[in-house]
Order: structure tokens, then C-alpha cells, then sequence
């Protein structure tokens, strides 16, 4: 059926990106084998793919990120590919190694270039080597505290301190002046140590009022690289994306192109191939210093589709067959604005808690220009082991307002009971003053933002 | 819309496949209709579907479903995924076979996992009374393998 | 809110063009005034406007086709405009002569225009006197079969006998010599006053292998007019179109801007303002040939959005306010491949026989470049009053091959339980070699190409 | 998500819509969950949903609603869309009031639609216990305006 050399994936994922993956093999007549813990037996990865295996209970570690009964399930079913999509297993060096010795192609960069960008540290001096501003930082995890007192009397104050095996904002704390310094690193070794076993951290110069901006790359087997623009992911919320947009509302063109090469750049200069993401931090006067390269599609990847029309999980099934990529850097080009909204089981009313359960009621948006992401349908349910990203609302519009004014409506429609979710927070977030005059950054608070002390 | 777990088995186990699915939609069933308790006779299988006293409204779990009737039932399942071995080797006698009576730390077959053979232990004493996988075949998590009787 | 003159617009439709037209006025600030017959009490453009009037009971010419309650909802609520959707009161000149008196912005041509583009003779005339090549035909109804029979005997058989009040394949027949004339002309005479009231029937020459290929014309109150493109619409049962596409699979580019600037030039010939369709009958040689000229939105409308990026309904709002155009002609770029199929309440197995009934379960197809327009929800109910028409599945594709992949895989997602629907004939109707060949005429039995002589 | 129908009603007519809502929920209801009868007594309010035996099962009319309690009132619904008016002109007395005798055939009201001022008749006889709209205010088709008791 499909033409090319992968005939039947794996999807080593569950939920509306594991929906995602399917969907895009199925369009390249690629067979699909749904993985699912015991709770996601009726989830709609599992009756939308060709096969489904069982691979373990609930909790991640005895399904999701059990790489023996994934493999298993890969080997006894003839796949030949396996898409770890993004989370559980999708950036781990080791597993994809697995794969390549089990004769499975892997779909995402080797395991050693996911390796060498693995760790920030090597990743920065990396960038830097090939000429890529980096944020000031230390060379790498820090001894003591004096190595970090060190680092802020030469670059001045804030610094943050960061995790070097983290994510998410686990084990990440700013520091203003000296006499927080000290606690602040012993608060983040302590955490990361919880929150990833290891407790080394970093330090990097913090910039207030920064954006976070990254540019989408595609790079071939052959060495072919592309650039798809940049997203800016500056609306955080605990260092938690909420919207997604493309193009950035602050960049201008000179400053994307410097971008776009850069990401280019370091893409190269790394030896990716296959589907990434390169982060910048642009700060308040323009300027961009790399922060991190992500070896995996990622959950903003379709406010880039949307403006450029290509669909890159589809190249990643391509780019992973050996073909070299169907489009260069000439045909690649953005129309209009593209947006996207997390809509996650949480109750914002109870600090975020998360809120599995069942949907009893589900009218999901339609109609022109609006796209869904979500493995939800009525009746499903949501279990308390994973993520709790529900669904993304993607609009396209003509100008970034027509696109804020259709994700109005659009977040209007969604109807979803049974359980709590963040649909009404986006919705008042989105058409707020902040958002519509594109000044929120990446260190608002947009709870205080948006509705003031009231919460 | 595909199909789920096209893993070549036979009649039998397909039977199984549909009676946990359908166990799954009563339960779904008995939450919606807040039904206390179903039992079921048709053709040799009896299902009991009970729920669960002060079991939380919002959760579908809560449900103690017997699909293969005879209280003295006991099913081994698969506690990996893999290929299903009956033997230690192709040239050799199965671990057991059907009227074989088994002991708690008996191994009863092979999983074979990233070539690894792993043997699997039976927790239980019964005797078998039906093996419900061919040799060689694939078997996901939570797959049932052997039926016993107790003793 | 609106930045619009009209501020309040009344939907005198139902289903998924009125939630389509209730969609753009959302997004552009517009308050909604759904109406709505007593069994679409419940329907969702009634939860979706901001205010909902009951206009009658089931039957349309008690309900949607009742002026008098149109009107009046219309006026108790404070509504400045009317949109008529498609069908119903969409292109009657009384309706918008009505509305126009009691100062109620009709959204479409002006009721002149619409009377005199309304009769097809009429129209037929007006665009030969200007320039554009019409089938030749009768100059208007014939009065008795010796007339008929001295238009074959000029023009040579096949011919086709049409009702002057026509639509939707009733009172049509093909005669193919001399001894079918009399007996296809009394025939469809009488079908004519059984379905319109009236028995008037003309005559035209008839093209077998012919494609019915329409563009779609925007015309502001300032006379600006652009046109967007064409659609394909060849894929027919019995005059019913089935499948939709844009750009057609078998224009070249000249044919293309000629058919372009034939349509401006029909538009401005009648005067024309707001969106509106300019339909041709391309010959197996290439020659195109007007057909007629519908003054609505189009079932279709959505293919040419999509390749466009242009929001037709939105416009219809801007124009109808007596605002420009916001884009020229030189600003409209189709880029890709769109699709639409039409999802119908009917069951394929008993000769298309309407399905109502109450959906007990649906799941709609989603992610990327898939765009839903329906007025579907899990329970609701289809009334049996009603065109059968329930959802519009559009897509949109980088090639026509990707388009009609990405198809079937919407349709495999899509999942309609309680009714019987035609989804699983459009499935195969669309992943068909003939439709992948783009070798749908107008006049081919659909069923026979896809199905042989099974059915 | 928009509301429906604001009217300006006051809290009585409110009150009649969100009935009609109820009922209309409670007839999928019972066709949901194959329910024979429902009988409700709140503050005032008696509601019996009684299905219609031999229903076609694929229908989800065939429910007799009696929102209004007591078998003796009637309802007079609007027959139109239009501005309700209880008075032929703004200085008269209006058709009726609570507590009037009315007959078949008399005018109870004024609909203005279009420009048009139509008026409505009674069809039935009975004695005027509560009128539901307030004076020039709009109508939707089959809102009720008057309730009346049978003599």
C-alpha cells in the first residue's frame, strides 16, 4: 500500500498525538499498531489503527515507557518503524538505540545526535562552537555555590538555576540578588533531585521580559535541511505552554530570517536529521540566544502546518523512508496566522488540579479554518495517570486578529461536561488586552494578568 | 476503522476478546443506568456483573466481572508482551498440557520478549483445562493464556 | 461590537449553513437571530446564536419558507440584516423585495437582479448580448412539440428538455433522436407542473462527457468584482452533486482565466453585488458554455475557501454592509487541492431512500486539513422535513492526490451510528479509480461506474 | 453559547419556557431509557410524561405532556410571530383580563406582524386565569399567551 520503504509503524504513544501519527500513516497507506495501557482499552488510537496491543497497566512505567513490551509489541507485529511522538519515550537516547538494534527504524534523529542535544550543557557549547548566540551560563553543572556566586558576579543579576536533566520547570528558580542565590540553588538541586532522580543544576543570566520563540526544522537522510518559521510560545503559565501561535507578533523579518538560519544552523551543526525544534529566547531589545534543541515533534507543531500547509508528520514518515524531502526552502511559504490553545482537565478554579473523569457531554468546534486535535469523543474517559492536555484548538486566519476572533468562536463552541477544563480560562485569555496587543512574556503571571488579584 | 489485535487467534480466543469487550460495555451500562447487579446465562457462559457498594459515580472501574462463569475458574494471563512459547525448545514436550495439574512456582510457558525467553511462572495450583493461545503466536499485556480448574 | 453597519442578523435558514452563517457573523462581532420550525428546537445554530424565534411547525412552507413569521422575527428582534443561506427563500426576489421594504439588509444581489437572473432564458440572453458562449438553446419556453422539433432539426440531437422553473434534475430528459422528442418533451412537462406548478420546459443542445464547472464571483456595492476560482462539481446522482472540488482536475490554465474573466464579465452584465456563482458546462473539447447564475452561497462554498483563504460568508457581511472588498484580484491565490463530499440521511442500499431519525452516535473526522460543516450532535435528532444533507466533509491537500487520501481517511474516522448515510458510498466513491482519473462526467451513472451493475 | 429567546419575558414566562425545555428532556429521557411514565410534583408544578403505547420506538415524539398541571386549563398559543397587543389601540381597554368569561370566536389579543395587525380568536371557551405576556412585547410561533380555565 504505501509507497514508501516504512509499511507498518508503531505508535509508542497514546492520546491526541498518537490520533496524529495515525492519521498521517494512514494518508501514506502506512499500517498502524496502537500501543495502550489497560485504562486507554477504548481510546480512539485504538480503534482508529489497524492493530492494538495491550502493553502494560495504567501507570506510564509499566506501559508507556515500558521499552521491553514495546519492543515486543513491534517485533511481533511486523512493524517496521516505531513514532514515539512527544513525552514518554520520545527523547530517550537509550530507546531509540533499542530500536536500531531490533532493526526498527526509530522516527526522530539518531540516538547519538539525541544524545549529544540530550544534555543542555553539550547542546549549548555546541550552538556556541558553530557560532550561535547562547544564553550566558555556567560550562556546565555547578560543585558548589560558590561556582554560582562565581557566574552572578560576572554577568550580574537575575540568574536562574536550572535543572540540567529537566523540564516542565522542575527544579528551575530565579534569583535577584546574592542573598537569595544560595537558597534558591539548594532549593532546585532538591527538586530536581524529586522530580528527575539527579540533582545537578545549572546556571544561566535571566532575562525579564523575554519571549520564548522556536523555529521548526526538517532535515533529510540526505542532508537536506528546511525551515517551517517560528512559533512563539510565550504565553506560560508555570513554565507551561498555553497558546502557540505562528508568526511571532513581535518578530520582525530581518530578525526571522537570522532566526531561520540559525536554526539551520544548529541543526546542521549537530548532524539532526528528521523532524526538530530549536529554541530561542529573544529578549527585550531583539536579540536571540539559543536555549535548547527538542528531538521530537512537538504539541505546537500545527500552528507551523497551518501557515505553511505542509504536513510534518507526514515529512517525518518520508524524511525516517530514506526519500529526501519533498519541498526545499523556496517553496515553503507562510499565509496568514495560525494559533493554538491547550485545553487541558484541569479546574482553574482549584489551582490547575488535575480533573480525570468522564465526558458525559462533547460538542468539539467545526467549520472553516478551525482544526481539533483530541483522541476525546462522547462517553470517553479520562484517566488520572497521564498528561492532562485534552484537546488543541488550531485556528488559521487571514491577519493575527481574524485568527484571535475565530478561536473566540471557536472555544465558544467547545462544549465539554463531565469534567473541568481550562476551555473558559483560554477563552478569556485569548481575547484579553494582553494577548491581543502580543505583550505577554514568557515570566507573566497570567492568572494575575488576566484577572487581576481576584485569584 | 481498523480492528484491534488481528494477532491470529482462533475461535476461542476471539470469543474471549468480544465477552471482555462485552463486559466492558455492561459495566459502562450498569454506571449509566446505575444498574446494582447483571447476571447472565446464555449457551454454557454465565456472566455475574455486580458493582461495587459505595463505589465512586465518576469513575467506570468498580465493576467485578467473572466473563468465564464457574466460580472455580482461574485464568492465567500474559504479564508481558511477547511470542507465546508451550515449550522450552521446538523439539520438546510442552511445560503442560491440558489435564496436567499445576503448582504455584510451576512454569507454564515461555514469553519471548526483545529475545529474551522469559519463563513463566504459574502463582496458582489447578489443573488446566484450556490453553487458549497457539504456540508461537504474539500475545499482548493482560492476555489470557491457560484456564484452571481448582483443586 | 461589530465594526460592521449590520449589527444583528437574522438566519432565516437551518442546519449546517445556518451554523456556517452564524460562525462568520460570531467572528466578526454580528449578533444572531436564529430561527428555527418546532422540530429543530433543539439543533445547534438554536444553542449557538445569541436569540432563537420559533417560525412555524415541521413543514417548511409552514417555517422557513413562512415570510410573514420571517419578517416579523425579524423586526420584534431589532435584526438589521437577513441571510437566507441557500435554498428556501435564498433566491426569491419577493422575499428580498420584502425585507428591502421593511429596511432589512437582504444578504445577496439586489431582488432586481435576483428576478432577472432567476429565470435561465432571461439570463441566457443577458450573457450572449454580452459576450459569453451559452448552449444553444430555445429563446425561451416552446409552446408545442413542433417547436422542439425544428430546434433538433437546426441544432442535431442529443437534446435536453428542461423546466423553466427547474432544479434539481426535475423535469429534465435527454432525447436522443427524433423518436423520443415528443414523448420526453410531454413527459417532462408533466413533471414540471408536478414539481414547480408550472409545465413551461425549454430546450438545449445536449454535450454527452460534458463537466459542470462553476465560479465562484464576489462583487462589492462599489462594483469592485473578483473571482476566486473554480469548483469542479461533475460528480452527480441524478443532477444531485456529490462530490466537490477546486481547482477542477481537468481545466488548463488559459481555459481557467478565460472561464474568470467570462464569470466578471456575466456579474457586472446583471449588476451583480455580493457572492454569487457563475455555473458553465465545459464540453469534452474544452469549450465552456454558461449555464446559468445562482445569487447565493453555494453547498459548496467551502473548496474554494479552502485553496483561497478567503472567507465567503464573511465577505457576504462586508459587502452587504456597503463595505469594499477587503482584497483584489491580484491578492486571491488558490493554493493546493480541496474536496468536499456530502454527507446525506440516506440509505444507498434502498435506492437513497431518506434516513430521519435520532443519531445515537457520532464521531466527527478531525485533525489536520480536515474541516467539518455540520449540524450534527451525539442525539440529536434528523427531521424528516428537510433536504438530507447533514454534514460536509472538506479537505484540503499540497495535490489532488493527498486531498483525496486525506479523504478517505476522514471519511474512515467518521462515525454516524442510529441513521443510515451515504458515508461509506462517498467512501468509495471518492478512493474509485474513475474519480482518481478525474473521468466523472456529468452524465455517468455514478453507481454503475463505482458499484458495475451490482446495484 | 448563546441563550434562547430573550424576550424580555418576565419570571412567569421564563418560567413556562424552562417547563417546556424540561419536558423536552425528560421525553428523550424516557425514549433513552425505554421509561413508561414519569410523574413529578414540585412546589406547585405536577408534571406527568406518559408514553404513548405502540410508539414507533425510532421516533422521539409520541410523549403527552401536561406541563400545566390540572386537566381543566387550557392554553391559548400564539398562532404567529409577531409584537402581542391586549388592546386594539393604546388609549382602549384591553380584549380580555384575568377573570373574564370568554366565548369561541372572541378576539383575545392583536399580533402585529409585518405592519399587520391580526386579530386572534379564541377557539375554545373558558374563564381567563393568568395572561403571560406583558403588553407589546414579541412573540415567538406557538408561545403561550393566555391560560384559561374550562367552565
Amino acid at each position: 500500500m504505501s509507497d514508501l520503504s516504512i509499511k507498518k509503524v508503531v505508535v509508542a504513544n497514546r492520546g491526541e498525538i498518537a490520533l496524529r501519527i495515525i492519521r498521517a500513516a494512514k494518508e501514506l497507506g502506512i499500517k498502524c499498531v496502537a500501543l495502550y495501557s489497560e485504562p486507554d482499552r477504548d481510546s480512539l488510537p485504538v480503534i482508529m489503527a489497524d492493530e492494538a496491543y495491550c502493553i502494560g497497566p495504567g501507570p506510564s512505567i509499566q506501559s508507556y515507557l515500558n521499552i521491553a513490551n514495546i519492543i515486543s509489541a513491534a517485533l511481533v507485529s511486523g512493524a517496521d518503524a516505531i513514532h514515539p511522538g512527544y513525552g514518554f519515550l520520545a527523547e530517550n537516547p537509550y530507546f531509540a538505540e533499542i530500536c536500531s538494534s531490533h532493526g526498527i527504524k526509530f522516527i526522530g534523529p539518531g540516538y547519538d545526535v539525541m544524545s549529544s542535544i540530550g544534555s543542555k550543557a553539550t547542546a549549548k557549547q555546541l550552538m556556541a562552537e558553530h557560532g550561535l548566540d547562547v544564553i550566558p551560563g555556567t560550562p556546565g553543572i555547578i560543585n558548589d555555590v560558590g561556582e554560582a556566586e562565581a557566574f552572578a558576579a560576572e554577568y550580574g543579576f537575575p540568574v536562574m538555576i536550572k535543572a540540567a536533566a529537566g523540564g516542565g520547570g522542575k527544579g528551575m528558580r530565579i534569583a535577584y540578588d546574592g542573598d537569595e542565590l544560595a537558597g534558591c540553588v539548594k532549593f532546585a538541586q532538591a527538586e530536581a533531585e524529586a522530580a528527575f532522580g539527579v540533582p545537578g543544576v545549572y546556571l544561566e543570566r535571566y532575562f525579564a521580559g523575554a519571549r520564548h520563540v522556536e523555529v521548526q526544522v526538517l532535515v533529510d537522510e540526505q542532508g537536506c535541511a528546511v525551515q517551517l518559521g517560528e512559533r512563539d510560545c510565550s504565553v506560560q503559565r508555570g513554565h507551561q505552554k498555553l497558546i502557540e501561535e505562528s508568526p511571532s507578533p513581535v518578530l520582525d523579518e530581518s530578525i526571522r530570517q537570522a532566526m531561520g538560519n540559525a536554526a539551520l544552523l544548529g541543526a546542521e551543526a549537530v548532524g539532526y536529521t528528521n523532524a526538530g525544534t530549536v529554541e530561542f529566547l529573544v529578549d527585550a531589545e531583539g536579540r536571540f540566544y539559543f536555549l535548547e534543541m527538542n528531538a521530537r515533534i512537538q504539541v505546537e507543531h500545527p500552528v507551523t502546518e497551518l501557515v505553511t500547509g505542509i504536513d510534518i508528520v507526514k515529512a517525518q514518515f518520508i524524511v525516517a523512508s530514506g526519500e529526501p524531502l519533498p519541498f526545499s526552502q523556496g517553496n515553503v511559504n507562510a499565509k496568514g496566522h495560525a494559533i493554538e490553545c491547550r485545553i487541558c482537565a484541569e479546574d482553574p478554579e482549584r489551582n490547575f488540579m488535575p480533573t480525570p473523569g468522564q465526558v458525559s457531554k462533547l460538542i468539539l468546534p467545526g467549520g472553516p479554518w478551525v482544526r481539533v486535535d483530541t483522541a476525546l469523543y462522547p462517553g470517553c474517559y479520562v484517566p488520572p495517570y497521564y498528561d492532562s492536555l485534552i484537546a488543541k484548538v488550531v485556528v488559521w486566519g487571514s491577519s493575527r486578529n481574524e485568527a484571535i476572533l475565530r478561536m473566540a468562536r471557536a472555544l465558544d463552541e467547545f462544549t465539554i461536561e463531565g469534567i473541568s477544563t481550562n476551555l473558559e480560562f483560554q477563552r478569556r485569555l485569548v481575547t484579553s488586552s494582553a494577548f491581543r496587543q502580543g505583550t505577554i512574556y514568557c515570566d507573566n503571571d497570567v492568572l494575575t494578568l488576566i484577572f487581576g488579584d481576584v485569584h | 476503522m481498523g480492528h484491534v489485535g488481528t494477532m491470529g487467534r482462533q475461535a476461542k480466543q476471539v470469543e474471549l476478546k468480544d465477552i471482555r469487550r462485552e463486559v466492558a460495555g455492561f459495566a459502562r451500562l450498569m454506571n449509566t443506568y446505575d444498574i446494582a447487579e447483571v447476571e447472565l446465562e446464555i449457551e454454557g457462559l454465565t456472566m455475574k456483573l455486580r458493582k461495587q457498594v459505595n463505589a465512586s459515580p465518576s469513575r467506570r472501574v468498580g465493576v467485578e466481572a467473572e466473563a468465564i462463569s464457574k466460580d472455580s475458574r482461574l485464568t492465567i494471563t500474559a504479564p508481558m508482551v511477547g511470542t507465546f512459547y508451550r515449550a522450552p525448545a521446538p523439539d520438546e514436550e510442552p511445560y503442560i498440557s491440558v489435564g496436567d495439574t499445576i503448582l504455584p512456582g510451576q512454569t507454564v510457558c515461555i514469553i519471548e520478549a526483545m529475545k529474551i525467553m522469559n519463563e513463566i511462572q504459574s502463582e496458582v495450583k489447578g489443573r488446566v483445562v484450556e490453553i487458549l493461545i497457539e504456540n508461537a503466536e504474539p500475545v499482548e499485556y493482560g492476555q489470557p493464556l491457560f484456564i484452571l480448574e481448582t483443586l
